[in-house]
């Protein structure tokens, strides 16, 4: 059963950085299962925040003195190491919003203005709800379309109804998930890039998930747009990333106004900071910026390639170990795809299913995901996901599996 | 499969919920009904369908439910409808507050006196280390009041 | 010389509640006179961070699991706290933010899309940029007019000017710091809510200094809207708070879309969480908002009460202190006032004052200090600030003051 | 007032910048000029203007300016106008050069020659410490670069 192949590396050496795995749960080990929802934190991210309140703290920018500079440094310092992460063509292209919802929605205001009312936004039938609301508010608000791409049965996006989408022209932008975080669908981002620009839209990808999971190069995939989300990188909450091209950034109108984002004010006019510091309104979460540079020092040691690999066994073996389970059916069989599985259990509502698994020490998440039309495409009205990080063993996909199978016996 | 692990699970699950879950005996509708009404949870799409019939002093003489939902929520239905079989809506309301207080505060928190009128109710006990999934068990309780008062605005 | 009065509360004790105050800077003693740019953190509130992010951390609201249940109930808790903190109604009305600036624009884009073309929104000459560019913003966007209440001489608000331009009744929403980030002054808050609300106008207070210094009461006040920033109040950055009245928030359309915000999505049509959630979208700053609830208990214990008359003996101490340096003038002389001076030296630039300042140890902040229409309203380009916190003590204003005084005569 | 305290604020604003600052030698603007170009500071709103006149070879024989600026701004401006007496467009540019290198490394990574090149400039060598002042001592070299290009613009 235990169907690891020898290619994938070992990671459970990092067990020992992360602090909470150790504690129990209702007098039971914790076996954490629900890093999509967001990750736990190494404790080098820890000891980053911790470190910097303690000893190396003021506001950034407007400081001339000795700790202003410092923390300045550490902030700024970030956004290379972010530049690197994405393959970004420079500093100046990264963006520090509060989360990925915030990134988006600062994309759906500042880039939406700039759209006209008779264009169209193109979504999927397998986006999170932060990529469906905000172009839904900008629909009411100006008018433009939505359409929508749909999902196959197995879970992957049916490119030739999306370039039939984009066939009249009127699609501005494209903004589609890099990864589900309820199907585990890898999407193919760079064939999409090429399919919307011949179509003269541009491409927003939706990394919450993907940039977690694997490496993310966004010249290679020739995306336009490209968000993710600090805390399920094993980063801080309350931080979030933009990454755009440059010339869309300094196109842009800004999304939030005050301190840090202008070049000048007075009553009548005010101009705005260069990029990426237009779009940095006010006091920006610094201590929570240097804790997400911990965390991308942390997973760029480990090695987006290694952990990618890492999940993709935890993933087959998983899917071996769950599909075993009498009455499971997973949701999703995309042929490309991350650690993170969606499940349903015949005459076991996903939320029973839950909280068995929690009263047995196990972390789940159960629900609709925040993808309320994907739930709808598959029939169903929500499902228990069991999701993977680089922390997660084979071991505790094993215990995942006999405890469904005394839960089902127990419920059905 | 241990005996422990078993016992763990039955603690939340009772025997009681599991088999009213799977077999209500008070599940389906009143018909003529002189209530009626539906909850629905928003965050599951779980759903309750509550139809009741009163007497002349306002008792409940038939309460049926219809549930779509987990089994915390179909067993509530069920051992809700026996419950207030041949209750007032005041009366209703009561066993209501009780049951939120055993939800809220736990078993070992209430005198012998409410356990004692909770009945079978109580086989939601544990529930109260489960904050998430109380509004589960009081999901049919809001349509039992809400048919309560469609009954009476009628 | 040590003018600190006898009723002047001794918090001396606190500053080894501080673990940053007893680093040095260039080999002296770490003088922080820049408070009122951030604050520094006690321990209680990095350890309540990092406990979280150690011993009991996952996604709020989604999780039925232990960890997202135990976490969700901490970061609600919070909500209670910020309640008692202003005296709002209820917990309801709390809206979590990212920084105050984030709180101001949530208001300018929610509120502001309900004004109606010729309608006005009323600020006044000592504005941070937070509180100018989002109505400059709005007025672009939606033509409103942006009216200006004028300061006089001393840095009072010229309340006969305010009624003034409210008399037309055309003002929707008044806008107005509660105590100013350059003057110190700290307006008279509920005068200004009887005569927006004579006028038919809403008042919103940025309260982003105020909060810090003294109590707030949005009840006794009749506020509307108040906001303030976690990270001056010795909480951590990237958490803000909007308080509104409940009617307002379920009048108010959502700002951002995303997760948790929604009660329902489909392609067609949404529907919104009830308040505050509608105001919350996406994964919020978790763990930033259970620091803000550490950062709360900390000085609701010491009483705002203690600290506001703390901070008046200190500015007192200041006052005459400072005042006695040749050539130093003080800008703003508010009857009533909070611990922020700010100053120009005749023949020295604020920036070589701050950086000699550095240079001794002492961190203060110069140049316009976010409110250029300030600067021009007093005919300067830029000041020195000196801020202080519950840390300060007289002591290091005598370092202050001695050293501008030798800094004066090597530099004029 | 301490002597050890004089000698720490000095060791910034070494007696040379004080002096220059509070006595340009190089004040004022030349004419007629070959160049003019202004340098602004958004952040602080200090500006520098710079006037050239150059011989037919290029090379700058006058440079004035007009600043208002604080000390380090100023006594940069003065200096910088003493120091590219007598040189070219390239000749200035390397000299900036290096200049920048003091302020971004500081004076103990340059070799002794860099040193001896730099000549009166060497006074700002602490500033390297003090990342947020750098661009108050190179404003006035953008508005010195500036000018020689509008001169050859024109
Ligand atoms: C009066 C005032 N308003 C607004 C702000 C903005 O606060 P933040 O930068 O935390 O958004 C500040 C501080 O910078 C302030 O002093
Ligand atoms: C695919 C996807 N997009 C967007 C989000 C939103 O991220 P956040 O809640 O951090 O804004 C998530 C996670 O919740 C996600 O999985």
């Amino acid at each position: 059963m235990n169907a690891l192949s020898s290619t994938t590396p070992d990671l459970s050496h990092l067990r020992a950085d992360f602090p909470i795995l150790s504690e129990t749960i209702r007098g039971k080990p914790f076996v954490f299962l629900d890093s999509a929802a967001s990750a736990q934190k190494p404790a080098v991210v820890i000891d980053a925040m911790t470190h910097t309140m303690r000893h190396q703290y003021a506001n950034v920018h407007r400081g001339l003195h000795w700790m202003s500079e410092r923390t300045s440094d550490a902030y700024e310092g970030v956004r290379d190491k972010v530049a690197a992460l994405l393959n970004a063509a420079s500093r100046e292209e990264i963006v520090f919003t509060g989360s990925s919802t915030g990134a988006i929605n600062l994309v759906a205001y500042s880039y939406g203005a700039l759209l006209r009312p008779d264009q169209a936004v193109l979504i999927s039938e397998m986006e999170h709800h932060a990529n469906i609301v905000p172009w839904q508010m900008l629909r009411d608000r100006r008018g433009i379309e939505l359409r929508v791409a749909p999902v196959d049965e197995r879970g992957e996006l049916d490119l030739g109804a999306m370039e039939a989408l984009l066939a009249d022209g009127r699609v501005g932008l494209v903004s589609i998930t890099h990864m589900s975080n309820v199907l585990g669908t890898v999407t193919p981002a760079a064939r999409i890039a090429e399919l919307a620009h011949a179509a003269g839209a541009l491409l927003l990808l939706d990394g919450s998930q993907a940039a977690v999971h694997r490496p993310v190069d966004v010249k290679a995939i020739g995306a336009d747009f490209y968000v993710f989300t600090g805390h399920k990188l094993y980063g801080p909450t309350g931080i979030g990333v933009l990454w755009a091209r440059h010339a869309l950034l300094e196109a842009m109108p800004p999304f939030m106004g005050g301190g840090d984002m202008i070049g000048s004010v007075s009553f009548e006019r005010s101009t705005w900071a260069e990029v990426p510091h237009k779009f940095e309104a006010g006091t920006p979460p610094i201590v929570e910026v240097i804790g997400l540079g911990a965390a991308i020092d942390y997973v760029q040691a480990i090695g987006m390639g290694t952990i990618q690999a890492h999940e993709a066994g935890l993933t087959e073996h998983a899917l071996a170990r769950l599909g075993a389970v009498e009455g499971l059916r997973v949701i999703g069989e995309a042929r490309t795809r991350g650690g993170v599985i969606s499940f349903t259990v015949d005459g076991a509502h996903a939320h029973d299913i839950a909280t068995l698994l929690d009263r047995n020490g196990i972390a789940v998440r159960a629900g609709t995901h925040c993808a309320e039309p994907l739930m709808r495409r598959f029939g169903i009205t929500s499902t228990a996901r069991a999701s993977f990080g680089i922390y997660t063993t084979t071991q505790e996909i094993d215990v995942l599996a006999d405890t469904l199978d005394r839960i089902r016996s127990f419920l059905v | 499969m241990s005996e422990a692990a078993l016992q763990a699970d039955a603690s939340i699950y009772q025997q009681l919920v599991v088999e009213r879950a799977r077999r209500p005996l008070h599940a389906g509708t009143v018909e003529p009904a002189d209530g009626a009404a539906d909850g629905t949870n928003p965050l599951c799409g779980d759903t309750v369908h509550v139809t009741l019939r009163r007497d002349p002093g306002g008792r409940a003489v038939a309460v049926r439910h219809r549930t779509r939902g987990c089994a915390i929520c179909a067993a509530a239905a069920d051992l809700m409808a026996e419950t207030v079989q041949g209750a007032t809506r005041n009366e209703a309301e009561a066993v209501f507050g009780r049951f939120q207080r055993l939800l809220q505060d736990g078993e070992t928190a209430l005198d012998a006196e409410t356990r004692r009128q909770l009945g079978l109710l109580n086989a939601f006990g544990e529930l109260h280390g489960y904050r998430s999934r109380r509004k589960c068990a009081i999901l049919p309780w809001s349509a039992l009041l809400a048919a309560f008062k469609s009954g009476e605005d009628a």
